[in-house]
Parts: C-alpha cells; structure tokens; sequence
C-alpha cells in the first residue's frame, strides 16, 4: 500500500484547461492515473481531450464521478478559493501545485482544509507519485521505479535527481511525496513518516530537506523516538548565506537559525545517516537496510 | 522584500503608529535642512538593507543641523556589508527612559502570526531568542480573529507594570497587527520601542519585510523596492523571472530548482571550489530566461568558471540548451562552461549542444568537479 | 428593526447590487415628478413595515407619470395591517423574464449564516420552505471566511444553468453578503430577483432586517428608523428602554422578563381573557420605567384592566412598589389595576402599596384570574 | 453531583467593579460560592471588597488563582473579547450573563470557545445554580432548594417563578441552568439535557422553552430518543404575535415558523407532558417522578 494514492485514487483536476493543468492532466491519465474530472468554472457540459468530463464546481465533479483527489493548478490569485471548494466539496486528499500563494491566505486555508477532514499536500509542490500505481501531480514519471523506498522532500528537482539515481541503482520506491517547499504546507515530513511508518509496503525512507524553518528538527525527534523503520537523510543549503530565506524571521521565534548544520546535527543526532552528497543516499540506503 | 527604515516608519505613522518626526535625505546640504526644520538634536541613519548599521558607523547623533550635516558627509557614500549608503534618515533624537522591543513574525510550526515582546530592546533579538528564550513574550493569533484586544493587552501587561504604558502598547500592538496584515507582512518589527522620560512610547527603529507573494496584489508596496541599494545582478534576475543571490566564490551556477540548486552549490563547496551565486531558473525553460541568466553569471568578473546543471521534468533540456546556444552565439563566454543535462528530452538537448561546439555530461558529480577544477584555484580568493 | 424597500434598495445599490432606478415620494405630486424624471413605466408601492403589500393593494403599476399620481393617490393614506402608508417608491418597472429568491439569514441550528436562493422568486418563501424544502439551495458560510467566492459561484450555476447569469449572480450572491455582514443584519432579501428579457439580472424587491444589538455601534442605520410608521407606544416603550408590543385584546400587563411576560399573556388567556399588549420591563428596576410603563398602558383605549406581574430577583420589588405609587400619585388611573409582586424585597413593597391604598397579591395564577374578571367581558371586543 | 458546577468550581469575575459585576459577585460570595478573582485591566493588584485579589488579565487570574469557571458581566461592547479571552486562558465554563451582543459577533465566539474546548454558557443569560453548593450567575438564591430535580431554561423570571413553586412545593432542584434567550448560544437545551441524563443526582427534568428557532424541537428529539429519566416541559408564547422574533428568518431556513404550537405538539410527541400553566409543572413533576 503506498502513502495517500492508489490505482483506485479518483482525481479531479482544477484548472484541467490552462497550461499547466492541461499538460500535467495528459501526463497523469497517460500514467494510468484516474482522472475522472476536471473543474473549470463556465465550462461545465465541456470534455477534456474529449474524453474528461469538465464541471462548474468540484462538488458537481464529487456527485458525478466520484472523485476523492483534487489537484489544483489554478493560478495563485484564485488558486486559496480553489483549495477551499475542493475541502468543502468532500474532497480527502488536495494538492496544490500552485506556487505564488500569499502566507497570509495559507495560514487561513491549511485551517479551512484541517477541519473540514481533508489534507492538504503543498501548495508550491511537486505532489505525489506512487510508481506503477498513480501520479498526482508534475513528478516525471520515467525517473521512478515500483519499489519499497519511501521519499519525502521539500523540493522539486532535488528529489527528481535522488529519486533518479535511486532508480538508476534499481531502489524502487513505494511513494515520492514532495511536501512544497513553502513556509506555511499542509503536510510536514512528520506527517508524512508517520505514514511511511504505517505502510507495509514501505521498508525505508529518504528525507531530503533543506535551510530554513525546523521541520528537519520536528523530522529528527519522529526518526527518533517514533519510527521503527531506517531513514537516511539528505539537506540541502550548507553554502546557502545565512538569514536570506526566513531566517531572521524564523530564529526569533525558535532560537533557531534553520541553518543546514543545525538541521544535519540534529538528523544525525537522532541515529540517521546524512549523505555528503545527493549520490551518496543510494549507498546509505543500502547500508540502513541491509544493517535491518 | 525588505523596506527601508524611512519606508517601513511611514507606514507604520500611517497606522497611528507613534515615531519621531524625520525625513530622509540624500544630500548633507538636505540633511542639515532637515534637522533645521525638525529642530533640536536629531539621528542620522545610514538607509541600507543591512543589520549591524550602528556598529558599522551609519547611526550618529547630531545636535545641531551643522553636526546633522557633517553626519550626512560620513554617512553617505559609506559601504555596509558591500552596500553603498545613498539615503539617510534624519529624525528627531528621542529622549530614552527605556528600550523594548515589538515583533510580529509567522511562525510556520504553529502556522499562525506571533506577536513577541521582550523588556530589553535595540539589542539583537534572535540573540536573545537563542539564549533567553524564556525572556520573549508571545501571544500567537489565530489567523482567522487577528490579534484580539485582551492578547494585546495581555501583552503589553507583562510588558509593563503600569496600566498607561500597557494601555498604549496594547494599543500599538494592535496597530501594528494591522500594519502587518493590512501590508502582506511576513515580518514587523519595532526595535527599541522607547519609553521616553515623560512615558511616552516611541518606535525608534521600523523594519518590515513584505512577502514577496503579496506583492503581485500590492502595487503600491511593489513601487517602493529601491532597486538602486540592491545588488543590479539580483534587481537584472528579478525582473527576468529568475532567483539569483550572489556570493563570494568563483564557479557561477545555474540550475533548475532551488532545494537542487543549493545541493549543486553544496556540492561545489564538497569538491573544493566555492560558488559564486545562487540561481534558480525555476520550473520554465523559455530559452530568454537561459540567456538572462548566463549574462547575469558572466557579468560578475568573479566568476572563474561556469557550471549548467539542469534536471529536465517540466523543465525541457533542449530548451536549455538552445538557450546556451543562442546566448553564445553573439559573444563568445569570456570563462569555460560545465553543462549537465538530464531527464527531459536529453538526447536532443546533448544533439544541439555537440553541433555548437559544446560538451555536455550527465552526471551531477563529474560536472561539478569539472567546473571547479576549471575555476583556477585561488588561496582566499574572492 | 425593519427597513423600508426604499432604504432597503438605497443600500444595495451602495454595495453594486443593480436595482431599477427608483425615488420615494411623500405625495401624489411627488411621485408624478418622479416617474417623469424616470421616464417609461413605473410601479408604485407602499413603504409599510407590513407583508402583503401587493393583496393589499398597496403596489400599482403606472404607465405614464398621470397614472403614477393617480396610484400614489390611492395608496398614500391606505391602512395595511394596521399601518398608515405614509411614503411610496416610484420605481421603474422592470421587464420580467425570470423571476427567483436570494437572501441571506442566520441559522440558529448551524450557528451560521446561510445564503438561499430558489429558482422560483416573487413568492412566499416560508411556505415553500415549509411545503417543498428542497426546492431552496443552500449555502452555509463559515462567519470566520465569509461566504466564499466558489460558494457564491456553487449556488448561482445551481441557480442558473448559463455561465453568463450564474457569473453574474455569484457576483450578486457576494455584494449580498457584503452588505449583510457590514451592516449588521439578520436577514436580507431580494425577492424576486429578475432576469430581463435582456438576460440581466436585477434586484426588484429589498428587505433588510438588522439585529437590534448592532444599532449601538450603527449610529446611520439607527437614522433610517421610521418611527412615524410606528404604533407611538411602541416608539415610547424602546426609548424607554422597555419592549411593547401592542395586541388586540384588553388586559394590559406589565411583566420583568420576556419569558414570564409571554407566560403572563398565556395565562390571561387561559383565564379566558384576552392580552392587550406584551410589555417587558427587563432586569431594571428604576421607577421611571415603571411610570412609563404604566403610561403607555392607559394610553391604549382597549385596556380595561391592568395586571403587574413581577417576580423580584435583581429586579427589586419596592422599586416597583414605588414607581406604581409615584405613577398614580398625579392622575387616578382610568381602569382597575391588580398588582403581583414577589421575590426580592417583596415585604417592603407589600407595605407601600398598602399603604397608598393598593393590594398586592403573591399568587401569580390568583392575579391573573383577578385581572381577567375586572376586565368587563366583551365579545369579541377589540 | 450538579452538572457544570460545584462546590469545588472556582470562579473569577470578568468586570467584577462594573454596577452589575459588583453586586453579583457579593450575592455569589454570600452564597458561598468560591469566588477566587475578579478581572478588570488596569485594576490589577487591587482587591474587590479587601477580600477578592482582582487582575489585569484572566490569564493572570487562572495563574494565580486556579480558577476554572468565569462569569462575564462586561458591557456588550467589550463582552466579545472577555469571552474570547477566557476562553484562551484555560477556563474550562464560561457564563455570559451580558445582553445585547450581536449576533455576528457571537457566530465567531461560539466557534472559537468550541474550539478550545471551553463550554459557554449564555449569552445573555441568568447563569447556573446548584442549590446548596455553587452559584454563577444571577439567579437569586432564596428561590431555589437542594434537590433531584434539574430545571433548564432560555429565560430569566419565567424559571425563577417556576423553580420558586417547586421550592414552595417542597421538591428540590439539583441545578438550574439558564441557557439564554439569543438565537445564538454556547450551550443548547441538548446539551443540558445529556448532562442532566448523566448526573445520578438529578432524577427527573423541567424544560422551560419559548417561541422562536426550534430548539425545543431538537431537545423533544433527545427526551424521546436519548434520555431515560423522565421531563416536564412549559413553554411560553402561545399568544405571541407571529413573526415578531426571529419568525420569517427562522421560518425559511427550517420551515418551522417557532411557534409554541409547533414545539408543544413536538414536545408531546414525544412523550413528555407540557404545563398548560406555569403552576402545573410541580403537579406533573409529582406525576412522572411517581410513573417512574
């Protein structure tokens, strides 16, 4: 069982007729992903490609065809309304693809979706890919390979080029979950190991960070005391100028500076490797779960 | 994006906020005329967007408008920390009886605006958050009510002993929540908010930073970016669609991505060379964006070598590729380029880069060793 | 409190919800003017806090500005359930192509705003909420985030089948909830709201009811008060500070509480007597508000007979002693008044009464029944 | 055991050196209700009447105090923030006796209080008593006696008449709880019926309804569905004018028009008999509690 998507997963696409949306839609059904739905206000009754019915509202896409997965690629002006439509349209799962959204609109929305039951994964993500099973989101699909690695990462093409040479040295992974890398996100890597955790088809987990925030901490502490699984951790930033990216803001708050080597410290601290480099993970992988 | 003292002070006055009286000023000769008409001993403080301003010499007191003058003299043309004073803010010297400080930041693990206060003020914060924490007083606000009356007041309560002083700084809280709000803050800041001998509060210091995904709705925040106080290479990135900060090292880079543009940078550093910037061409690969940003590496005379290294999703490598081309066509690169290509028609992109002439790798480490063993190596360089 | 149409309308337009131009006038002569200033077919109609106005008469349509007059003419001066027409709208008439309902209310199980619409619209609404529930859509607005943009969008394509009039009413549906929120209202209708044969929308009937407890920080909207188009005792008692409303029977009570002076009028009734009016003194004690009520009581002709009921908590019995007695002192009161009294300071208050010549009685259902029978039986007296 | 408060429930009085903040804190300390704080800002470090330590703020308050319950009696213009204020400062029941908050502003305290897991009693509301133990509000003491019967109501001298005829009448009360009258309330006729339900000490219910929305509808659902111990109902308003409260609004939402016809015959149906007048509520107690 992957993380959150299954070949049964229903996805509604918002925004299927812009550019994105329609070139990431095309990519998901030619993956085999379910897309049942588009959603594009004034163009209900149309199909896409001739094949994806088209609705008005989300909650017309729910009654009609199911759908339980919304992937959002409406531009960052309507992109919060489209995130509330599809939690208030009993949509489970939602992935903003979306980048651009004020902090301020997130810090109301992630409330929104939390009590309305959903979760929400992004927004400014990559979303999630569980190879030979579903693509939600704009992951390449020819860089991953059926497996029982679990990835999660604030990044986009860094976890492209891990999640490649994982594949490359035949590693499969159950899921690649890229979590966005904004400051205010739905789901956090804590979320996420708790699910990697949980899944049977999981065996081991890479974690790739980056500077700024503490999630790699709140990371560490899970890896810590909460996961029976190995993990091996990659982070990002180590030559990054310190107090560009939140930093002043974020260490006023934490005591923290969200520096690379806090981060590295505190992963290594709680027992799990950290690659050197972005090759390195596919060798400590092999280590951690040979040494299960 | 970071305002300006001057800009950030403007607009909390707007809000009702209490600061002294002062304008900013370019020429000594305004400075002086500044002081003159504020009356009275006045600050002249160096407008840059950099911390540690005092230590550097840019904040210095002035008793007279010729004192405000020759302040202005030294000040102006000043560099600190590689940025060239042209503004200064001339303001009336508060007298100070006491020195706090008000903040409002996000704090992204409890996805919620904190309004903190701490008793000592115009000392360096994350300091204190860092060794005192328990020293920084906090009351986080639901988004969705804003800061509510009694959390201002509460505030400013254990803030201050007496119910005037509390009275108007839970007041000026709640002002500068607004401020906050009201600009698509993603930081406010008063440091030192003064008590001045008679029990007066002032905001002595301002800072703001705004989020740069408010900015698009916010044309009249967007106008005030002072372009010519920041680096042109990251005003030039900007504008083409392009993240860039610049560093100190000599290998210019240019990735796809910022998490893999900064593991390209850390992978510099790994193999003994030391990057000159930070670029993100972002997830479009229109081939204008691939030319700005190799104009932007080569104008930087550090850069000793230059290093591509695209991973192609959305991203399409012939697209990049064509842009190298089509940016190396006109003017030959004055230092050796690394290029590195994967994923997304990759073969087309190697095709076009071989028929102009250029070598193109795979891998991420042999790319990057190379580019840094292309960058002569220099004890200390900069 | 109640809105007019015509104020109604005003504030609409305010927030950019289109309404057909319209004026109010006070005269026949008045509203000819006006339907010549507007040129083509007008419709006049009666600005009464009453529902029915159209079987009642009181809504003509007026093809020219003599026919305007002439309508005016007829219905100025009507009485509408018990109300005076004192003011009419002259308003353009609309050409009508659809006819559907939009309005906003407070659902007290949901503790929430909710946004309703129905497809049919220039009818009763309640009845076919009672008959055919689901024929009206609903929107349920977090108070926290407003009604949402997708919200407003959902109800109006359900509403409307083509994008052009659902754009156009989700615009409508947000206007509407705007000028709910900001102006504190518990209820607001546009019933109906036409499309034109041009496939516009516009609002052709408004009501606005705003909750009594924002009028304090709403000093504009406490001004639309139309106190002329209200009973006088009703005007008297809220500037009183007392709530009175007037009925049609002959025993007037004066309650402390609203739930014992429902429960009062119940058991007058039950006695076979009929209620004169609802009057509720609330928690206060003060003698003047005695004396007023007692004042607006006599003042109703039908009243034959007047009944205190007074259960004593923070409402002190011998303050009420007091302001019967002081009530009484100048002018003897024209009917019988039998007077219930118990709880705080019940003793002190049977003493002063006494001895002004009062009896007071502790047993609530005995004074009822006294008050019933000094009442002369009439049948079907008014 | 009394439900909501006790002998042990420790109360600070939100406005206690207003006119009315005052007086009630006196009544309730002679009651012998453990009034432990007031608050009033600005009035910190005095003392209410040289015994009661009054605070700045309710935070202080519970601090120092460990006081559980508060008791609102601020002007309505202030009484939202008192509320919110409690409830972020650890009270545990909040009693809103303030009349005249709109209806907007209470829409954002419910869910707020809600949220925090406070309970909230009122808006504009007569508060609770539990005879012989705790007092929070401004119902008068002399009306009440120690008993097994529990008295819930939406309005003030109506539920002290009745709870003053069953005293007379020699049957006590276990608490009286005074809901309000708003159309907007923290704490629901179904609420005090569960909780009454629960409490071994209460052995039969006096519900005192009136005209408007369709609260007694949902508390008749309870008695009939959910509650063993048996009620008695009165409601008042069968000679009210229709449409005078909250009538036409309440009326299209859920076409009910809140008419005590309407809820008498609901009640009925349920199987719990309805005083025809206020004095036959001991009778019919008498009978259900014998029935039993």
């Amino acid at each position: 069982m992957p993380i959150l998507i299954d070949r049964d997963t229903r996805v509604v696409v918002q925004g299927i007729t812009g550019r994105d949306g329609s070139f990431h839609a095309r990519q998901m059904l030619a993956y085999g992903t379910k897309v049942v739905a588009g959603v594009v206000p004034g163009k209900g009754d149309e199909r896409f490609d001739g094949a994806v019915p088209v609705f008005n509202t989300v909650a017309e896409a729910v009654e009609a065809t199911g759908a339980d997965t919304s992937v959002v690629y409406v531009p960052a002006a309507f992109a919060p309304d489209a995130l509330y439509e599809a939690a208030d349209s009993g949509i489970r799962l939602i992935v903003g693809i979306t980048e651009g959204i004020p902090v301020l609109e997130m810090l109301k929305v992630v409330r929104y979706v939390r009590e309305r039951g959903a979760r929400l994964v992004g927004p400014n993500c990559p979303g999630l890919l569980s190879p030979g099973r579903s693509k939600v989101g704009i992951i390449p699909a020819q860089i991953a390979a059926p497996g029982n690695v679990g990835v999660v990462s604030r990044s986009g093409t860094l976890t492209y080029e891990i999640v490649w040479q994982l594949t490359r040295a035949g590693i499969g992974q159950s899921t690649c979950i890229g979590i966005g890398g904004d400051p205010i996100a739905g789901t956090t890597f804590v979320d996420c190991l708790e699910a990697f955790e949980a899944d049977p088809e999981t065996d081991a987990v890479v974690l790739i960070g980056e500077i700024g925030g503490t999630d790699e901490q709140e990371a560490a502490e899970v890896m810590r005391a909460r996961m029976s699984k190995p993990a091996v951790a990659f982070i990002a930033g180590q030559t990054a100028p310190p107090g560009r990216r939140m930093g002043h803001a974020g260490a006023i708050v934490t005591g923290s500076a969200g520096t690379a080597a806090e981060k590295i410290a505190a992963v290594q601290a709680a027992g799990v490797p950290v690659a050197a480099r972005p090759s390195d993970v596919v060798g400590l992988v092999r280590e951690v779960c040979a040494a299960r | 994006m970071n305002l300006h003292e001057y800009q950030a002070r403007e607009i909390f006055a707007r809000y009702g906020i209490p600061v002294p009286p002062g304008e900013v000023a370019t020429t000594p000769a305004e400075a002086e005329a500044v002081a003159r008409r504020l009356g009275g001993r006045v600050v002249v403080k160096a407008q840059v967007h950099a911390g540690g301003r005092g230590k550097a010499g840019g904040v210095k007191r002035a008793p007279t408008p010729a004192d405000a003058r020759a302040a202005a003299e030294r000040i102006l043309g000043m560099t600190i920390k590689g940025l060239t004073v042209r503004r200064v803010l001339v303001s009336r010297a508060a007298e100070i009886a006491h020195e706090a400080y008000l903040g409002i930041v996000i704090d992204r693990r409890q996805q919620a605006p904190v309004v903190m206060a701490c008793a000592q003020g115009g000392i360096d914060i994350e300091e204190v958050a860092a060794r005192a924490p328990e020293r920084i007083l906090r009351e986080t606000v639901d988004p969705r009510y804003g800061l509510l009356p009694h959390q201002a007041s509460r505030l400013a309560y254990r803030l201050y002993g007496d119910a005037p002083r509390a009275r108007a700084a839970a007041e000026i809280a709640q002002k500068l929540y607004r401020t906050f709000l009201e600009s698509g803050a993603s930081l406010v800041e008063i440091n030192p908010l003064v008590t001045t001998p008679q029990g007066e509060l002032q905001a002595i210091d301002a800072k703001m930073v705004i989020d740069d995904n408010e900015l698009v709705r916010r044309p009249e925040l967007q106008a005030l970016r002072d372009v010519e106080g920041e680096d042109p290479g990251e005003v030039e990135a900007r504008e083409a669609g392009l993240s860039y900060i610049r560093l100190d090292g000599d290998v210019g880079c240019c990735v796809n991505g910022a998490g893999l543009a900064m593991a390209t940078m850390d992978l510099i550093q790994y193999y003994g060379g030391r990057p000159a910037n930070f670029l993100d061409i972002g997830g479009s690969s229109r081939p204008e964006k691939v030319i700005a940003a190799l104009s932007i590496i080569t104008r930087d005379p550090s850069v000793k070598s230059i290093l591509f290294n695209i991973f192609g999703g959305i991203t399409r490598c012939d697209d990049v590729a064509n842009g190298i081309v089509a940016a190396t066509r006109e003017s030959k690169l004055p230092v050796p380029i690394t290029i590195r290509l994967t994923g997304t028609n990759e073969d087309e992109a190697v095709r076009i880069l071989e028929s102009a002439g250029f070598a193109a790798m795979t891998d991420m480490d042999a790319a990057v060793r190379k580019a840094v063993e292309l960058a002569p190596a220099q004890p200390q360089a900069g």
